[in-house]
Protein backbone atom coordinates (compact mmCIF):
# COMPACT_ATOMS: atom_id res chain seq x y z
CA UNK A 1 0.00 0.00 0.00
CA UNK A 2 1.05 3.66 -0.67
CA UNK A 3 1.26 5.84 2.11
CA UNK A 4 1.23 9.67 1.70
CA UNK A 5 2.21 12.50 3.56
CA UNK A 6 1.76 16.45 3.34
CA UNK A 7 1.96 19.57 5.22
CA UNK A 8 3.24 18.93 8.58
CA UNK A 9 2.81 15.34 8.54
CA UNK A 10 5.27 15.33 5.40
CA UNK A 11 7.68 17.50 7.46
CA UNK A 12 7.23 15.72 10.67
CA UNK A 13 7.83 12.19 8.84
CA UNK A 14 10.52 13.81 6.72
CA UNK A 15 8.39 11.46 3.74
CA UNK A 16 6.07 12.38 0.79
CA UNK A 17 5.29 9.19 0.76
CA UNK A 18 6.20 5.33 1.19
CA UNK A 19 5.30 1.57 0.61
CA UNK A 20 4.31 -0.18 3.51
CA UNK A 21 3.43 -3.57 4.09
CA UNK A 22 0.35 -4.03 5.98
CA UNK A 23 -2.55 -5.84 7.70
CA UNK A 24 -4.19 -3.01 9.62
CA UNK A 25 -7.74 -3.13 9.49
CA UNK A 26 -8.65 0.13 9.55
CA UNK A 27 -7.24 3.83 9.29
CA UNK A 28 -6.64 3.85 12.91
CA UNK A 29 -4.80 1.00 13.05
CA UNK A 30 -2.05 1.67 10.29
CA UNK A 31 -1.83 4.80 12.04
CA UNK A 32 -0.95 3.23 15.15
CA UNK A 33 1.64 1.09 13.47
CA UNK A 34 3.12 3.71 11.66
CA UNK A 35 3.11 6.04 14.91
CA UNK A 36 5.98 3.24 16.40
CA UNK A 37 8.42 3.36 13.44
CA UNK A 38 10.30 6.08 14.85
CA UNK A 39 10.45 9.42 16.56
CA UNK A 40 9.66 11.27 13.41
CA UNK A 41 6.53 9.32 12.68
CA UNK A 42 5.52 9.89 16.38
CA UNK A 43 5.61 13.54 16.48
CA UNK A 44 3.45 13.23 13.11
CA UNK A 45 0.87 11.02 14.83
CA UNK A 46 0.88 12.23 18.16
CA UNK A 47 -2.30 14.06 18.14
CA UNK A 48 -4.92 11.86 15.95
CA UNK A 49 -7.70 14.30 16.43
CA UNK A 50 -5.33 16.35 14.35
CA UNK A 51 -5.01 14.18 11.25
CA UNK A 52 -7.67 14.20 8.37
CA UNK A 53 -6.93 11.17 6.13
CA UNK A 54 -8.07 10.05 2.60
CA UNK A 55 -8.03 6.33 0.87
CA UNK A 56 -7.87 6.43 -2.89
CA UNK A 57 -7.96 9.84 -2.71
CA UNK A 58 -11.76 10.13 -1.37
CA UNK A 59 -11.74 11.56 1.94
CA UNK A 60 -12.16 9.28 4.92
CA UNK A 61 -12.61 9.01 8.58
CA UNK A 62 -10.09 6.94 11.53
CA UNK A 63 -12.68 3.94 11.32
CA UNK A 64 -12.67 3.61 7.84
CA UNK A 65 -11.92 -0.22 6.86
CA UNK A 66 -8.78 -0.37 5.13
CA UNK A 67 -9.71 -3.58 2.90
CA UNK A 68 -9.03 -3.27 -1.30
CA UNK A 69 -6.91 0.31 -0.25
CA UNK A 70 -4.36 1.28 -2.36
CA UNK A 71 -3.46 4.55 -1.37
CA UNK A 72 -3.99 6.39 2.00
CA UNK A 73 -2.68 9.63 2.69
CA UNK A 74 -2.20 11.77 6.28
CA UNK A 75 -2.32 15.36 6.52
CA UNK A 76 -3.73 18.19 8.59
CA UNK A 77 -7.00 20.16 7.98
CA UNK A 78 -7.16 21.56 4.38
CA UNK A 79 -6.59 25.06 4.36
CA UNK A 80 -7.03 26.24 0.44
CA UNK A 81 -9.17 28.58 -0.82
CA UNK B 1 -18.12 22.63 -15.81
CA UNK B 2 -14.00 22.69 -15.58
CA UNK B 3 -11.57 22.65 -12.97
CA UNK B 4 -7.96 23.53 -13.12
CA UNK B 5 -5.43 23.26 -10.33
CA UNK B 6 -2.20 25.45 -11.66
CA UNK B 7 0.57 27.34 -10.47
CA UNK B 8 0.17 29.95 -13.37
CA UNK B 9 -2.20 33.40 -12.94
CA UNK B 10 -5.32 33.45 -14.44
CA UNK B 11 -7.54 36.26 -16.16
CA UNK B 12 -11.00 36.80 -14.37
CA UNK B 13 -12.29 38.42 -17.84
CA UNK B 14 -10.86 35.42 -19.79
CA UNK B 15 -12.32 33.13 -17.89
CA UNK B 16 -15.80 34.51 -18.31
CA UNK B 17 -15.83 35.31 -21.36
CA UNK B 18 -14.99 31.31 -21.90
CA UNK B 19 -17.20 30.63 -19.56
CA UNK B 20 -20.61 32.43 -21.27
CA UNK B 21 -19.40 32.32 -25.16
CA UNK B 22 -22.01 30.93 -26.95
CA UNK B 23 -24.88 30.64 -24.17
CA UNK B 24 -27.59 33.96 -24.49
CA UNK B 25 -29.56 32.67 -21.94
CA UNK B 26 -27.05 33.28 -18.83
CA UNK B 27 -28.23 36.23 -17.19
CA UNK B 28 -26.26 36.20 -13.80
CA UNK B 29 -22.35 35.51 -13.53
CA UNK B 30 -20.92 35.77 -9.86
CA UNK B 31 -17.21 35.42 -9.16
CA UNK B 32 -15.01 34.69 -6.18
CA UNK B 33 -11.79 35.87 -6.17
CA UNK B 34 -9.19 34.70 -3.26
CA UNK B 35 -6.50 36.46 -2.60
CA UNK B 36 -3.10 36.49 -0.76
CA UNK B 37 -3.80 38.73 2.66
CA UNK B 38 -0.03 40.48 4.15
CA UNK B 39 -1.15 40.99 7.59
CA UNK B 40 -1.86 37.42 9.18
CA UNK B 41 -2.49 36.88 12.90
CA UNK B 42 1.45 36.00 12.94
CA UNK B 43 2.16 39.28 11.50
CA UNK B 44 2.85 40.37 7.91
CA UNK B 45 4.19 37.65 5.46
CA UNK B 46 6.11 37.78 2.69
CA UNK B 47 5.30 34.46 1.39
CA UNK B 48 2.53 32.12 1.15
CA UNK B 49 3.05 28.58 -0.15
CA UNK B 50 0.25 26.28 -0.93
CA UNK B 51 0.70 22.48 -1.32
CA UNK B 52 -1.52 20.30 -2.55
CA UNK B 53 -2.44 16.50 -2.95
CA UNK B 54 -1.98 16.26 -7.09
CA UNK B 55 -4.85 13.96 -8.41
CA UNK B 56 -7.33 13.87 -5.47
CA UNK B 57 -7.44 17.54 -5.85
CA UNK B 58 -9.18 17.67 -9.27
CA UNK B 59 -11.26 14.89 -8.03
CA UNK B 60 -12.58 17.27 -5.02
CA UNK B 61 -13.14 19.61 -6.98
CA UNK B 62 -15.04 18.35 -9.37
CA UNK B 63 -16.86 16.59 -6.87
CA UNK B 64 -17.56 19.96 -5.44
CA UNK B 65 -18.53 21.31 -8.84
CA UNK B 66 -21.28 18.37 -9.24
CA UNK B 67 -23.03 19.02 -5.96
CA UNK B 68 -23.13 22.43 -6.82
CA UNK B 69 -24.58 21.25 -10.31
CA UNK B 70 -27.09 19.14 -8.82
CA UNK B 71 -28.33 21.44 -6.36
CA UNK B 72 -29.07 25.32 -8.80
CA UNK B 73 -30.03 25.42 -12.26
CA UNK B 74 -26.26 26.48 -13.43
CA UNK B 75 -25.50 26.96 -17.26
CA UNK B 76 -21.82 27.11 -15.80
CA UNK B 77 -19.15 26.24 -13.54
CA UNK B 78 -15.35 26.98 -13.28
CA UNK B 79 -12.77 26.53 -10.66
CA UNK B 80 -9.23 27.53 -10.88
CA UNK B 81 -7.02 27.26 -7.90
CA UNK B 82 -3.29 28.01 -7.87
CA UNK B 83 -0.89 26.21 -5.91
CA UNK B 84 3.82 27.01 -4.97
CA UNK B 85 4.47 30.11 -4.22
CA UNK B 86 2.63 33.27 -3.96
CA UNK B 87 2.73 36.56 -2.41
CA UNK B 88 0.91 39.24 -0.94
CA UNK B 89 -1.86 40.27 -3.06
CA UNK B 90 -1.44 37.37 -5.75
CA UNK B 91 -4.39 35.58 -6.48
CA UNK B 92 -5.31 32.27 -4.86
CA UNK B 93 -8.45 30.79 -6.42
CA UNK B 94 -11.41 31.90 -8.77
CA UNK B 95 -14.88 30.51 -8.85
CA UNK B 96 -17.19 31.40 -11.40
CA UNK B 97 -20.93 30.43 -11.89
CA UNK B 98 -23.59 31.16 -14.67
CA UNK B 99 -27.16 31.10 -14.02
CA UNK B 100 -30.31 32.93 -16.00
CA UNK B 101 -30.85 34.32 -12.43
CA UNK B 102 -28.53 36.21 -9.93
CA UNK B 103 -29.92 33.67 -6.62
CA UNK B 104 -28.77 30.41 -8.24
CA UNK B 105 -25.66 32.07 -9.19
CA UNK B 106 -24.73 34.12 -6.12
CA UNK B 107 -25.83 31.01 -3.64
CA UNK B 108 -23.34 28.09 -6.12
CA UNK B 109 -20.92 30.31 -5.34
CA UNK B 110 -20.61 30.89 -2.15
CA UNK B 111 -21.83 27.14 -1.69
CA UNK B 112 -18.33 26.30 -4.05
CA UNK B 113 -15.93 28.31 -1.74
CA UNK B 114 -17.31 26.80 1.50
CA UNK B 115 -17.25 23.35 0.46
CA UNK B 116 -13.88 24.32 -1.53
CA UNK B 117 -12.42 25.95 1.83
CA UNK B 118 -13.42 22.31 3.82
CA UNK B 119 -13.34 19.30 1.47
CA UNK B 120 -10.34 20.15 -1.40
CA UNK B 121 -6.68 19.07 -0.26
CA UNK B 122 -5.06 22.60 0.01
CA UNK B 123 -2.37 23.66 2.48
CA UNK B 124 -0.57 26.93 3.26
CA UNK B 125 2.30 27.82 4.93
CA UNK B 126 2.53 31.34 5.47
CA UNK B 127 6.46 32.64 5.46
CA UNK B 128 7.63 35.84 7.12
CA UNK B 129 10.41 37.70 8.89
CA UNK B 130 9.75 35.47 11.85
CA UNK B 131 9.54 32.05 10.35
CA UNK B 132 7.21 29.64 8.41
CA UNK B 133 4.00 28.09 9.93
CA UNK B 134 1.28 26.28 8.55
CA UNK B 135 -1.88 27.97 8.65
CA UNK B 136 -4.06 26.27 10.99
CA UNK B 137 -7.92 25.94 9.56
CA UNK B 138 -10.23 27.55 11.14
CA UNK B 139 -13.56 26.33 12.60
CA UNK B 140 -15.80 28.80 11.23
CA UNK B 141 -14.98 27.43 7.98
CA UNK B 142 -16.43 24.41 9.16
CA UNK B 143 -19.59 26.15 9.95
CA UNK B 144 -20.10 28.06 6.54
CA UNK B 145 -19.64 24.83 5.06
CA UNK B 146 -22.16 22.68 7.80
CA UNK B 147 -24.66 25.45 6.49
CA UNK B 148 -25.18 23.60 3.28
CA UNK B 149 -25.94 20.22 4.89
CA UNK B 150 -29.75 21.89 5.25
CA UNK B 151 -31.99 22.08 2.57
CA UNK B 152 -32.02 25.14 0.61
CA UNK B 153 -35.65 26.02 1.31
CA UNK B 154 -34.65 25.51 5.33
CA UNK B 155 -32.56 29.02 5.19
CA UNK C 1 -16.52 54.06 -3.29
CA UNK C 2 -17.15 54.59 -6.69
CA UNK C 3 -20.16 54.70 -9.05
CA UNK C 4 -20.55 54.65 -13.02
CA UNK C 5 -23.66 54.86 -15.71
CA UNK C 6 -22.45 54.82 -18.78
CA UNK C 7 -23.46 53.42 -22.20
CA UNK C 8 -19.98 51.72 -23.20
CA UNK C 9 -19.13 48.04 -21.77
CA UNK C 10 -16.62 47.27 -19.37
CA UNK C 11 -13.61 45.30 -18.07
CA UNK C 12 -13.83 43.27 -14.80
CA UNK C 13 -10.77 42.20 -14.86
CA UNK C 14 -9.20 45.95 -14.84
CA UNK C 15 -12.22 47.28 -12.72
CA UNK C 16 -10.71 44.57 -10.50
CA UNK C 17 -7.18 45.49 -10.73
CA UNK C 18 -8.15 48.79 -10.08
CA UNK C 19 -10.25 48.00 -7.33
CA UNK C 20 -7.89 46.11 -5.47
CA UNK C 21 -3.80 48.25 -6.37
CA UNK C 22 -2.25 48.71 -3.39
CA UNK C 23 -4.45 47.01 -0.50
CA UNK C 24 -2.76 44.05 0.40
CA UNK C 25 -5.39 43.25 2.74
CA UNK C 26 -7.96 42.49 1.04
CA UNK C 27 -8.74 38.49 0.47
CA UNK C 28 -11.57 38.08 -0.99
CA UNK C 29 -13.34 39.98 -4.34
CA UNK C 30 -16.63 38.86 -5.94
CA UNK C 31 -18.44 40.16 -8.84
CA UNK C 32 -21.35 40.36 -10.42
CA UNK C 33 -22.39 40.26 -13.61
CA UNK C 34 -25.80 41.01 -15.50
CA UNK C 35 -26.48 39.62 -19.07
CA UNK C 36 -29.04 40.52 -21.44
CA UNK C 37 -30.86 37.02 -21.94
CA UNK C 38 -31.74 36.12 -25.46
CA UNK C 39 -34.95 34.75 -24.36
CA UNK C 40 -37.70 36.15 -22.43
CA UNK C 41 -41.37 35.34 -21.58
CA UNK C 42 -42.53 37.28 -24.60
CA UNK C 43 -40.51 35.00 -26.78
CA UNK C 44 -36.67 35.66 -28.09
CA UNK C 45 -35.47 39.50 -28.23
CA UNK C 46 -32.97 41.12 -30.72
CA UNK C 47 -32.35 44.40 -28.34
CA UNK C 48 -32.72 45.59 -24.98
CA UNK C 49 -33.13 49.39 -24.33
CA UNK C 50 -31.92 50.90 -20.89
CA UNK C 51 -33.45 54.02 -19.79
CA UNK C 52 -32.53 56.11 -16.92
CA UNK C 53 -32.90 59.18 -14.54
CA UNK C 54 -29.53 60.88 -14.91
CA UNK C 55 -28.16 62.57 -11.65
CA UNK C 56 -31.00 60.53 -9.74
CA UNK C 57 -29.29 57.28 -10.94
CA UNK C 58 -25.53 58.31 -10.15
CA UNK C 59 -27.26 59.53 -6.55
CA UNK C 60 -29.44 56.17 -6.45
CA UNK C 61 -26.29 54.17 -6.80
CA UNK C 62 -23.91 55.86 -4.38
CA UNK C 63 -26.38 55.48 -1.55
CA UNK C 64 -26.57 52.26 -1.96
CA UNK C 65 -22.91 51.63 -1.80
CA UNK C 66 -22.87 53.72 1.22
CA UNK C 67 -25.30 51.67 2.64
CA UNK C 68 -23.22 48.28 1.63
CA UNK C 69 -20.10 49.83 3.40
CA UNK C 70 -22.08 50.84 6.52
CA UNK C 71 -23.02 47.50 6.57
CA UNK C 72 -20.12 45.32 5.93
CA UNK C 73 -16.40 45.59 6.53
CA UNK C 74 -15.58 46.56 3.09
CA UNK C 75 -12.32 47.75 1.65
CA UNK C 76 -13.33 48.57 -1.89
CA UNK C 77 -17.01 48.91 -3.76
CA UNK C 78 -17.46 49.32 -7.56
CA UNK C 79 -20.77 49.95 -9.61
CA UNK C 80 -20.94 49.87 -13.63
CA UNK C 81 -24.51 50.24 -14.80
CA UNK C 82 -24.91 50.73 -18.55
CA UNK C 83 -27.83 52.11 -20.54
CA UNK C 84 -28.75 52.89 -23.92
CA UNK C 85 -29.39 49.54 -26.83
CA UNK C 86 -27.97 46.64 -26.01
CA UNK C 87 -27.88 43.53 -27.53
CA UNK C 88 -28.62 39.60 -26.23
CA UNK C 89 -25.46 38.69 -24.42
CA UNK C 90 -24.30 41.87 -23.68
CA UNK C 91 -23.06 43.02 -20.17
CA UNK C 92 -25.29 45.37 -18.11
CA UNK C 93 -24.62 45.73 -14.99
CA UNK C 94 -20.76 45.23 -12.76
CA UNK C 95 -20.91 44.96 -9.56
CA UNK C 96 -17.78 44.22 -7.38
CA UNK C 97 -16.88 44.20 -3.31
CA UNK C 98 -13.67 43.94 -1.79
CA UNK C 99 -12.80 42.78 2.18
CA UNK C 100 -10.98 40.61 4.36
CA UNK C 101 -13.18 37.99 4.18
CA UNK C 102 -15.64 36.27 1.99
CA UNK C 103 -18.78 36.47 3.61
CA UNK C 104 -18.86 39.81 4.03
CA UNK C 105 -18.14 40.34 -0.15
CA UNK C 106 -20.62 37.97 -1.09
CA UNK C 107 -23.16 39.58 1.52
CA UNK C 108 -22.53 42.67 0.42
CA UNK C 109 -22.46 41.98 -3.42
CA UNK C 110 -25.97 39.81 -3.04
CA UNK C 111 -26.93 43.38 -1.00
CA UNK C 112 -26.15 45.52 -3.64
CA UNK C 113 -27.30 44.01 -6.55
CA UNK C 114 -31.13 43.32 -4.41
CA UNK C 115 -31.14 47.21 -3.70
CA UNK C 116 -30.17 48.30 -6.94
CA UNK C 117 -32.90 46.29 -8.92
CA UNK C 118 -35.37 47.79 -6.72
CA UNK C 119 -34.28 51.39 -6.10
CA UNK C 120 -31.96 52.79 -9.02
CA UNK C 121 -34.08 54.47 -11.78
CA UNK C 122 -33.36 52.28 -14.76
CA UNK C 123 -35.83 51.05 -17.26
CA UNK C 124 -35.83 48.17 -19.73
CA UNK C 125 -37.55 47.82 -22.94
CA UNK C 126 -37.13 44.67 -24.90
CA UNK C 127 -37.27 44.62 -28.60
CA UNK C 128 -38.18 41.51 -30.80
CA UNK C 129 -39.80 40.41 -34.12
CA UNK C 130 -43.23 40.45 -32.41
CA UNK C 131 -42.50 44.63 -31.30
CA UNK C 132 -41.18 45.97 -28.22
CA UNK C 133 -42.50 46.03 -24.47
CA UNK C 134 -41.64 47.42 -20.91
CA UNK C 135 -40.41 44.84 -18.62
CA UNK C 136 -42.62 44.72 -15.70
CA UNK C 137 -40.87 44.69 -12.35
CA UNK C 138 -40.43 40.94 -10.42
CA UNK C 139 -42.41 40.50 -7.19
CA UNK C 140 -39.59 38.61 -6.50
CA UNK C 141 -37.32 41.32 -6.35
CA UNK C 142 -38.83 43.28 -3.39
CA UNK C 143 -39.05 40.03 -1.77
CA UNK C 144 -35.13 40.04 -2.32
CA UNK C 145 -34.53 43.36 -1.12
CA UNK C 146 -36.82 43.17 1.60
CA UNK C 147 -34.69 40.18 3.37
CA UNK C 148 -32.29 42.56 4.13
CA UNK C 149 -34.38 44.96 6.44
CA UNK C 150 -34.18 42.52 9.11
CA UNK C 151 -30.75 42.60 10.88
CA UNK C 152 -27.98 40.65 9.48
CA UNK C 153 -27.85 38.56 12.34
CA UNK C 154 -31.12 36.94 12.16
CA UNK C 155 -31.27 35.30 8.56
CA UNK D 1 -41.72 72.99 -11.04
CA UNK D 2 -39.59 70.77 -13.61
CA UNK D 3 -42.27 67.54 -13.72
CA UNK D 4 -40.14 64.14 -15.97
CA UNK D 5 -41.42 61.51 -16.89
CA UNK D 6 -39.72 57.73 -17.42
CA UNK D 7 -40.25 54.62 -19.09
CA UNK D 8 -44.06 54.43 -20.38
CA UNK D 9 -45.28 57.15 -18.39
CA UNK D 10 -42.96 59.34 -21.13
CA UNK D 11 -44.14 57.21 -23.89
CA UNK D 12 -47.76 57.60 -23.09
CA UNK D 13 -47.82 61.41 -21.89
CA UNK D 14 -45.35 61.96 -24.97
CA UNK D 15 -43.04 63.98 -23.27
CA UNK D 16 -39.54 63.86 -21.34
CA UNK D 17 -40.18 66.88 -19.15
CA UNK D 18 -41.79 70.37 -18.56
CA UNK D 19 -42.44 72.81 -16.19
CA UNK D 20 -45.79 72.96 -14.50
CA UNK D 21 -47.16 75.67 -12.72
CA UNK D 22 -49.08 74.09 -9.37
CA UNK D 23 -50.22 74.77 -5.58
CA UNK D 24 -50.29 71.01 -4.97
CA UNK D 25 -50.19 69.88 -1.70
CA UNK D 26 -48.64 66.24 -2.27
CA UNK D 27 -47.58 63.97 -5.24
CA UNK D 28 -51.07 62.87 -5.37
CA UNK D 29 -53.00 65.71 -5.65
CA UNK D 30 -49.95 66.77 -9.02
CA UNK D 31 -51.14 63.45 -10.25
CA UNK D 32 -54.40 64.04 -10.75
CA UNK D 33 -54.18 67.60 -11.72
CA UNK D 34 -52.13 66.40 -14.79
CA UNK D 35 -54.16 63.86 -15.13
CA UNK D 36 -57.14 66.01 -16.17
CA UNK D 37 -55.19 67.58 -18.52
CA UNK D 38 -55.72 65.42 -21.85
CA UNK D 39 -56.08 61.99 -22.95
CA UNK D 40 -52.20 61.36 -23.16
CA UNK D 41 -52.34 62.21 -19.04
CA UNK D 42 -55.34 60.51 -18.25
CA UNK D 43 -53.62 57.29 -20.02
CA UNK D 44 -50.40 57.51 -18.19
CA UNK D 45 -52.26 58.20 -14.90
CA UNK D 46 -55.23 55.64 -15.39
CA UNK D 47 -53.12 53.97 -12.55
CA UNK D 48 -51.75 55.54 -9.85
CA UNK D 49 -50.49 51.94 -8.16
CA UNK D 50 -48.44 51.37 -11.45
CA UNK D 51 -46.76 54.54 -10.64
CA UNK D 52 -43.65 55.53 -8.71
CA UNK D 53 -42.40 58.95 -7.88
CA UNK D 54 -39.21 60.82 -7.00
CA UNK D 55 -38.86 64.56 -5.40
CA UNK D 56 -35.44 66.29 -6.11
CA UNK D 57 -33.97 63.03 -7.34
CA UNK D 58 -34.96 61.16 -3.95
CA UNK D 59 -37.85 58.11 -3.83
CA UNK D 60 -40.96 59.41 -2.56
CA UNK D 61 -44.46 58.40 -1.47
CA UNK D 62 -47.57 59.33 -3.37
CA UNK D 63 -48.68 61.14 -0.29
CA UNK D 64 -45.22 62.58 0.17
CA UNK D 65 -45.64 66.85 0.31
CA UNK D 66 -44.62 68.58 -2.36
CA UNK D 67 -43.32 71.80 -0.40
CA UNK D 68 -40.15 73.13 -1.39
CA UNK D 69 -39.78 70.36 -4.42
CA UNK D 70 -38.11 71.79 -7.64
CA UNK D 71 -37.88 68.60 -9.64
CA UNK D 72 -40.74 65.61 -9.76
CA UNK D 73 -40.72 62.67 -11.65
CA UNK D 74 -43.17 60.14 -12.47
CA UNK D 75 -42.38 56.44 -13.74
CA UNK D 76 -42.94 52.83 -13.53
CA UNK D 77 -41.47 50.53 -11.09
CA UNK D 78 -37.57 50.47 -11.96
CA UNK D 79 -36.26 47.48 -13.76
CA UNK D 80 -32.66 47.63 -13.73
CA UNK D 81 -30.08 45.65 -13.03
Amino acid sequence: MKVLYFSWMRERVGLTSEEVETRAATVRDLAQELAVRGENYAYAFENLAAVRVAIDQEMAELDTPLAGASEVAFFPPVTGG
Amino acid sequence: MSVSVQKQDFNISAEMDALTAGDRDIGAVVSFTGLVREMTSAGAITEMALEHYPGMTERALADIETAACARWPLQGVRIIHRYGPLAPGDRIVLVLTASRHRTAAFEAASFLMDYLKTKAPFWKKEAGPAGSQWVDARDVDDAQAARWEAPPDAS
